[in-house]
């Protein structure tokens, strides 16, 4: 059994190196691909042609990008993530402390919405039909129908400017004890699971509807299960592939898609640090911060493929 | 002294998608004495089944008890709360499926669904259920009994699910045991070591049973009293000697004229016709890692070696898990042989289905034993048995509605069937639809795995029967596995015993009815006699029965 | 409205904190490359100029002594003397030499290359003498030393990270795309600031800027969108400070290329664009209607007797007819980039819609806008920061080889002019031939000029002592130095 | 459980009320879609209110926008663009990423190790970059933008489908149907899909609410909807500024975005099953 993980995580390293390569290639032909370059952007309006030669020549911009971009990726595979063109500083460095808060951010919602979903999706699945279940799909469509920047501006509006209980700003550097965490904290995660929740929640009541109505469901209560353990044990081992991956996909959205939380609440992760790479066209923090969420999306998908894998012993 | 189990005037119902109501009981009268054991019998799809669920308190989805109360233990079911019936499930009254395969968790280990029971009515610490399971496995000739816990319910064979089933049931020393069908799937050598190891933990610990069965020998051994009933209603009680000996209700005598084996006719297809159809050299196959040598872990099948020729059937019988049903997958493609050739027709065949021709996939069909596994539950009858006739002889529209029509009543099945789906079909029901659906492609051979084995002997007959006389219209041929030797007899021109994967004799009955390899004879000796003292009375070659049978 | 504040004694220490609107990892502490508001805060807190604009747009020194010409050719820069820099070295002609020359060198990337070209020689004469020789007379040198970019630097410096100036505030961290916090200098040669510390940051979502103030995470939320005022008045605390300034975004309409080349379709849109409605709809009045050339209200230079042209949809439909445009479907690209084009555009749209005209609106991405549609597409949407004479405005912006001549206009006479002006030391020539320059522009050029928007800072009514500033918003962004805490 | 379901026997359908109302809802938004240039009663580019965010009031149904444009207009014309681009988009994410994720079940070996890395690769390249780039290639249009939706939420839907279609692949009744030749369609849409049929329009909600959200965000990138016209979640992001008053600027797009999305999915859950048994 743990021969056969191993193998499989081996496998699935190897492949992922290539997906890793692919999507950095990729990355690389569309940012070569967008008008414009470091040079013209970081000049703006003052982008007269000879200041344009100047500082691209001042910054080695006037090699062949293709050549850059090799440079970069031998650098990588030592490790360096090579230095940003706009401000001569490592990437790496930019990268740093941003990434820690991003994960932090992403650590914290998926520790809520994760519990909050299953339960939610669970129990909904249980009662199918039921008033519970027609509340708990209208409240979660409900919910991820509004705008993301509309419930982050709401709660902004209602916690900070109205009742003033919570900061309206969520610099993560500022925290000191546990309870400023909190507070800090409180209005990203609340808006974040609200995103996050309503796909875990729907999928997994869906999946597990599916194998509600199977007979070896039907044997669990005739052993005399509860409801609740023919749910939990019996239903809900077989539909953990789609929930893992649907939790998976969902949750893959922390890693690089909170660019409208991290604005509102000005929060310094890297979604926001990939944005400015791509309007300054800084490939060296374009590629890392694609590298970086190409990884966290491929780690969650992959433990989503083993779990899946590991759940159904007949694909094995 | 008062009874353990009290039926009143039970009625349950089925409602159809569009809302009809269709009486599948109509009200009948049980009781069930504390120690006894009730046989149910009856034709297919006469509510055995469904009167069983009732004892615990249960009707399948789509079905409700209408009426009359179902009184276990002075408690009655129907009218107790959901968490009231839970504590008495699995703990008073227990129950064996008559489908194990479909009641098995597809990704849970088997040691864990056996003793679960014990966890949920926290009955013993888990090493000790372990421990008892272990033993009933043993009781129950499970082979490997420390390990064969730790497998995955699709790497067991069909027969040993069902006796798995039957541990599940028991680990909790109920009250009362609910047996669905236990030995359908089961060779009479094993059927044997099953039946006593029932009887014995039924005896030692006085508990009561309910027997649901077609088979009126194996009834015979076991029970004290029997239930006929026909479509929904009981038509005769009374004890086992009073039925076997004087039965009063026509159909109970139409059940009891059937069980004699009809005398198999002559060859219907002429000599000089006869040239090979089938032929398998030298297969090895089996699950399990490919090793070193090309062959893998578990060889399940070694070296079998057949020959059938057009027109002719060909009989395997042998134990449970010695390998039939292995056999009849590679044979059609579904486990690609490791070693060995196949041809059909004079022309090679593949290894693996997915080489075959449309043609040769056409000629060659395999029943699954299976039948509830094997046919889709999302679409309708109808749909199951109109797809081969599309694909192969591209019917359409009215000409495939006969033809469906035609099917089904080929199967003794209601054409009222027709737009329901899989689960709202009895047991013996679905065994039949899976047959039609290989008769629809119109083969030249079909693999039949355990096709009557839930079928009671009046319909069981009627589909050989059909069998026959589809032979003599299309010269079909069969490869029957079964492991009732009556059955095998009654069609087959050759009989191929299996053992521990191998085959060990090939008989022809039209020649010699008698078997030389002593494993052939401990099998054609236990063939169960319609006589209720005939397990008791029966003894056999103790050496042969250590060789050969586990335990 | 605007919190003009009554003198009162300003008070010392607390921690200012303030949002501007965009920030990202291109944010410098090199004032030549300076381009986001941001950057220009931070270097008003770091360093210093040798002049700079008071509230009133005249020019007072700082660094400098004084600032001298005979010729408006050659120039005399006596420096303050006792000035030091964070690390304690003393300022000295040579950090000014070497401030001034980097704008030279193509390498720096200066956003000022441009107008510092006409500088062709800067020497130090003694410790705290520079002369500066310039191509050309200019007359307005000590104004445009005024502006951020020439802020004064040490000499030698490469690396900008450290932030060591002369200013009012040294630098604490300074993360780019995040925040920086600066101390108080105390040895700050005017005397030091009222805060103690000052952070700086921004915040892009102007909701959510606003809101920030609101809830008191701020003291100062920069340039607030005009429909987030109502909300910022209805909050009791808060106060809003505006500074009219020459910003301003403009129709540009290339005269080289269809359909600007018929001179008719330039005129139709003078009259098609509805500036009241701009003005009241779009900017909810914080703004003046312009008459379609750069000089600004705000300026001395402004020519106040060219009135703007009136909305006249029958006008504009003789100019398209006339230019066979009817029917006909002009594109005109527009972005989230230049402030409010996207709304000017849809408000241009309907009225053409109204005679006819079928403008397709074509939003792009602000993301290169600059390098890509801006100065390049036939019809599109530019914006123009506040310039603090009409000198640089028109070399900038009209003179047949100025390197942002948006509608390509092209002037051998406007061209004379402009040398003739620049090199005038009478004001009221200049100020003459300024005005006629003005009336070309708007007869002549493609560049419609609807409206000059006023910039709005919203504030804590704790935040003493903001005054407007001709140069831009938050005191030509170095309000830093001056504000104080009121507790 | 709920009875709330309706026999029409001359239909051959159930339905159930819930399902009804979400797909009279749907109708209703379709409807006004399209007859939307006919029954605006301004046109959407045009500024009729002095005021802006203003109230609802006889003259202006649903109040004014941040210009002072007739909010009803805009929602109607809005109509057009959130449920025509989405409804779009999102059967073509949620069909070939179903599509394509059932047969890489059932095809397996390289066919699904390949498709499988590159709609990962796919799914990691960040939205924005591609959107940059595919504006920058082929400039705007709706099919673009229909297309580009696609593509971004064809990984996921892919990724479900095959989990979904992977455990299915492994049942008797699929070796059955492999065993008479099927090919691959046919296993499928035939075989596997009625089995996971559910979870796969869940999926297609959800989907479809991303969509309708994600619309605004890439005309922003300068894919799709122009001005004047606006689709529902750009109407409420640029009134967003209204929401400290409670515009009906910001609430109503909203209101209609929920509304949309909620019926498509409580449509989904309850949608008119075919009846087989059709005898008396
Ligand atoms: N959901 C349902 N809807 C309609 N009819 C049903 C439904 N479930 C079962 N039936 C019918 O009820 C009858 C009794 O079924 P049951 O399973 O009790 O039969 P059985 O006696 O156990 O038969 P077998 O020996 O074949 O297992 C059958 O005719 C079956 O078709
Ligand atoms: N997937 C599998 N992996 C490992 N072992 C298996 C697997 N399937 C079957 N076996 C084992 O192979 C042996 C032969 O199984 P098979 O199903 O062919 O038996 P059978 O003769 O059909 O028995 P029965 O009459 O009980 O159906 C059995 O011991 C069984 O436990
Ligand atoms: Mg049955
Ligand atoms: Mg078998
Ligand atoms: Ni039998």
């Amino acid at each position: 059994m743990r021969n056969y993980v191993l193998g499989l995580i081996t496998n699935r390293l190897g492949s992922a190196a290539l997906t890793l390569l692919i999507v950095s290639f990729a990355v690389f032909f569309a940012t070569a691909m967008l008008p414009g370059d470091t040079a013209t952007i970081l000049l703006g309006q003052a982008a007269t042609p000879e200041a344009v030669a100047g500082l691209r020549a001042a910054m080695h911009l006037d090699e062949p990008a293709f050549f850059r971009f090799a440079r970069w990726l031998f650098g990588l595979l030592q490790g360096d993530l090579g230095t940003s063109y706009v401000n001569n500083v490592p990437v790496a460095e930019l990268i740093g402390a941003r990434f820690v808060n991003t994960m932090r951010l992403a650590g914290i919602v998926t520790l809520f919405a994760v519990p909050l979903s299953l339960t939610l999706g669970i129990t909904a699945a249980m009662f199918r039909g039921s008033v519970y279940d027609r509340i708990v799909t209208v409240l979660t469509i409900g919910v991820i129908s509004v705008p993301e920047f509309m419930i982050a501006t709401s709660a902004v509006l209602l916690f900070s400017v109205y009742l003033k209980w919570l900061p309206a700003l969520s610099f993560a550097s500022d925290v000191t004890s546990f309870w400023q965490v909190l507070k800090i904290y409180a209005m990203p995660v609340i808006t974040l699971t609200f995103v996050v929740s309503a796909q875990m929640i729907r999928m997994t009541r869906a999946a597990v509807i599916d194998t509600i109505n199977t007979p070896y469901v039907e044997a669990a209560i005739l052993k005399g299960a509860s409801r609740r353990r023919a749910v939990l044990v019996h239903a809900l081992p077989n539909a953990v592939g789609p929930i893992a991956n649907a939790i998976a996909l969902s949750l893959s959205y922390l890693v690089g898609g909170v660019i409208i939380v991290e604005t509102i609440f000005n929060y310094p992760g890297i979604a926001k640090l990939m944005v400015d790479g791509v309007s300054t066209r800084d490939l060296p923090l374009i590629q890392s911060c694609a590298i970086i969420f190409c990884i966290g999306y491929l780690a969650l998908i992959t433990f989503a493929d083993i779990v899946a894998i590991l759940a159904n012993p007949r694909v094995r | 002294m008062a009874n353990l189990v009290e039926i009143r005037d039970l009625k349950v119902e089925a409602k159809t998608d569009s809302g009809r109501r269709i009486e599948i009981i109509k009200g009948i009268d049980l009781d069930i004495a504390p120690g006894e054991i009730v046989a149910l019998i009856g034709e297919s799809g006469s509510g055995k089944t469904t009167i069983a669920l009732t004892i615990m308190g249960y009707a399948r989805p789509g079905c409700r008890i209408s009426g009359g109360s179902v009184t276990v233990a002075g408690k009655d079911m129907v009218a107790l709360s959901e968490r009231q019936r839970a504590n008495v499930r699995g703990l008073e009254v227990s129950y064996v499926p008559q489908s194990a395969a479909a009641a098995f968790n597809p990704s849970k280990r088997i040691i864990d669904q056996v003793i679960e029971v014990t966890r949920i009515h926290q009955l013993m610490p888990p090493a000790e259920a372990r421990e008892k399971a272990v033993s009933l496995f043993r009781a129950l000739s499970l082979p490997d009994p420390d390990g064969i816990g730790n497998r995955y319910p699709h790497q067991v064979s069909g027969g040993q699910l069902q006796r798995l089933a039957a541990a599940m049931a028991l680990i909790s020393d109920p009250k009362l045991v609910i047996f669905d069908e236990p030995t359908t799937a089961l060779d009479v050598t094993t059927q044997i070591e099953v039946l006593r190891a029932f009887k014995a933990v039924m005896k030692k610990s006085g508990i009561a049973g309910v027997y649901v069965s077609h088979d009126l020998a194996v009834v015979a051994q076991i029970a004290d009293r029997i239930v006929v009933l026909r479509g929904g209603e009981v038509q005769e009680v009374a004890g086992t000697n009073e039925i076997l000996a004087d039965a009063k209700h026509p159909y109970t005598r139409e059940l009891l004229s059937a069980f004699e084996p009809k005398p198999r006719g002559e060859s219907i297809v002429a000599a000089l016709e006869r040239k090979p159809l089938l032929q398998v050299n030298g297969l090895i196959a089996g699950y399990g890692p490919v090793q070193p040598d090309g062959l893998p872990l578990v060889k399940a099948v070694q070296e079998a070696s057949l020959s059938l020729e057009r027109g002719r059937n060909l009989g395997i019988i042998g134990e449970s898990g010695c390998g039939k049903s292995t056999l009849a997958r590679s044979i059609a493609g579904i486990l690609p042989a490791s070693a060995g050739q196949l041809t059909l027709d004079g022309r090679e065949l593949a290894p693996s289905a997915r080489q075959r021709s449309r043609e040769q996939l056409r000629e060659l069909q395999i029943v699954f034993q299976h039948a509830d596994t094997s046919l889709n539950p999302a679409k309708s009858i109808e749909e199951i048995l109109g797809r081969p006739l599309k694909f192969y002889h591209g019917m359409k529209g009215k000409a495939r509605d006969t033809r469906i029509d035609e099917l089904m009543d080929m199967v003794r099945l209601p054409k009222a069937l027709r737009s329901r789906t899989p689960a709202e079909l009895s047991g013996g029901q679905k065994q039949r639809v899976n047959f039609a659906r290989a008769l629809a492609a119109e083969p030249k051979l079909i693999v039949c795995d355990e096709i009557t084995s839930a079928l009671d002997t009046v319909v069981a007959a009627a589909v050989i029967d059909l069998l026959k006389e589809m032979q003599r219209e299309l010269s079909l041929s069969y490869i029957f596995i079964s492991h009732d030797l009556s059955v095998v007899e009654a069609i087959c021109d050759e009989i191929v015993v299996m053992y521990n994967g191998r085959k060990v004799e090939e008989i022809t009955p039209a020649i010699s009815k008698v078997p030389q390899h002593p494993y052939s004879k401990l099998l054609f000796s236990s063939v169960p006699k319609l006589d209720p003292s005939w397990l008791d009375r029966l003894e056999r070659d103790p050496e042969l029965v250590k060789t050969y049978v586990q335990g | 409205r605007a919190s003009n504040a009554v003198a009162a004694t300003p008070k010392s220490g607390g921690a200012l904190k303030a949002a501007g609107w965009s920030s990202s990892t291109a944010d410098t502490l090199d004032p030549a490359k300076a381009s986001l508001s941001t950057d220009y805060v931070r270097c008003c807190a770091l360093y210093n100029r040798l002049t700079f604009l008071d509230q009133a747009g005249t020019v007072q020194m700082e660094l400098a002594e004084s600032v001298k010409s005979g010729d408006a050719k050659v120039w005399t820069v006596k420096l303050r003397s006792g000035v030091t820099f964070h690390d304690g070295k003393t300022l000295s002609s040579k950090d000014v030499v070497f401030s001034l020359k980097r704008h030279l060198d193509p390498a720096v990337g200066s956003k000022v290359n441009a107008i510092a070209k006409q500088i062709t020689d800067v020497k130090d004469l003694d410790a705290l003498t520079v002369e500066i020789t310039l191509a050309n007379p200019n007359a307005d040198l000590p104004t445009i030393l005024s502006q951020h970019h020439f802020m004064i630097v040490q000499d030698g410096t490469t690396d900008f990270s450290k932030g060591i100036g002369t200013g009012a505030f040294k630098m604490e961290t300074f993360q780019p795309g995040v925040k920086s916090i600066f101390t108080k200098n105390p040895n700050y040669f005017k005397g030091g600031a009222h805060v103690d510390s000052f952070e700086f940051f921004a915040i892009s979502d102007d909701n959510a800027r606003v809101n920030a103030l609101l809830s008191g995470d701020i003291h100062l939320a920069a340039s607030i969108k005009p429909r987030s005022m109502k909300l910022v008045e209805s909050q009791p605390g808060f106060a809003l400070s505006q500074t009219t300034s020459g910003n301003y975004t403009d129709l540009n309409i290339r005269l080289d290329l269809a359909p600007g080349d018929k001179a008719d379709f330039v005129a139709g849109m003078k009259y098609l664009i509805n500036r009241q409605q701009i003005q009241k709809s779009v900017l909810r009045g914080l703004a003046e209607i312009a008459n379609d050339q750069p000089v600004s209200p705000a300026s001395a230079y402004h020519n106040a007797d060219l009135k703007p042209k009136g909305y006249d949809p029958d006008k504009a439909k003789f100019h398209f007819q006339k230019a066979g445009l009817i029917g006909q479907s002009i594109p005109m690209i527009t972005s989230e980039a230049p402030t409010s084009a996207v709304e000017m555009a849809t408000i241009v749209q309907q009225s053409g819609s109204e005679i006819g005209m079928k403008f397709d609106v074509q939003r792009v991405p602000s993301d290169g806008y600059w390098s890509n549609y801006w100065l390049k597409a036939p019809v599109h949407f530019g914006n123009i920061n506040p310039r603090p004479t009409p000198d640089i405005l028109f070399s900038l912006l009209y003179a047949s080889n100025a390197p942002w001549n948006e509608s390509q206009y092209k002037s051998e006479k406007f061209d004379k002019m402009l040398v003739e002006a620049r090199g005038l030391l009478d004001e009221n020539k200049r100020k003459e031939i300024y005005n006629q320059m003005q009336v070309m522009i708007s007869e002549e050029a493609g560049t419609v000029i609807p409206v000059y928007i006023s910039n709005v800072d919203a504030i804590s009514a704790k935040l003493k002592g903001l005054e407007a500033n001709p140069l831009g918003g938050m005191m030509g962004y170095a309000f830093a130095e001056y504000v104080w805490l009121d507790a | 459980m709920t009875t709330s379901t309706t026999m029409s026997r001359s239909t051959g359908y159930r339905f159930s009320w819930i399902g009804m109302i979400g797909f009279a809802i749907i109708l209703f938004w379709a409807i006004i879609a399209f007859l939307a240039p006919h029954i605006i009663p301004y046109p959407v580019g045009e500024i009729v209110d002095e005021d802006y965010f203003g109230p609802m009031s006889s003259k202006l149904l649903l109040g004014s926008d941040y210009l002072g444009r007739d909010m009803l207009s805009r929602i109607i014309m809005g109509a057009r663009y959130t449920v025509g681009i989405s409804l779009a988009a999102v059967c073509l994410a949620c069909f070939s990423g179903a599509a394509l994720g059932m047969a890489a079940a059932v095809i397996g070996g390289w066919f699904d190790t390949v498709l499988s890395r590159f709609l990962d690769a796919l799914n990691s390249i960040p939205s924005k970059l591609s959107g940059l780039v595919v504006a920058a290639a082929v400039g705007s249009s709706l099919p673009v933008l229909i297309i580009m939706l696609g593509v971004i939420y064809i990984p996921g839907a892919y990724r479900f489908a095959r989990s979904l279609a992977v455990n299915v692949n492994t049942m008797d009744y699929i070796t059955v149907a492999r065993t008479r030749g099927e090919g691959i369609p046919y296993v499928v849409f035939s075989e596997i899909l009625p089995n996971i049929i559910g979870p796969l329009l869940a999926d297609f909600g959800i989907r479809f609410v991303f969509i309708v959200l994600l619309l605004s965000g890439l005309s922003f990138l300068g894919l799709g909807v122009q001005p004047p016209y606006a689709d529902w979640g750009a109407l409420v992001h640029e009134n967003i500024g209204g929401l400290p008053f409670g515009a009906p600027a910001v609430i109503v797009p909203s209101l209609a975005i929920a509304s949309l999305t909620i019926s498509v999915n409580l449509l989904i859950d309850n949608l008119p099953k075919k009846i087989r048994d059709r005898s008396a």
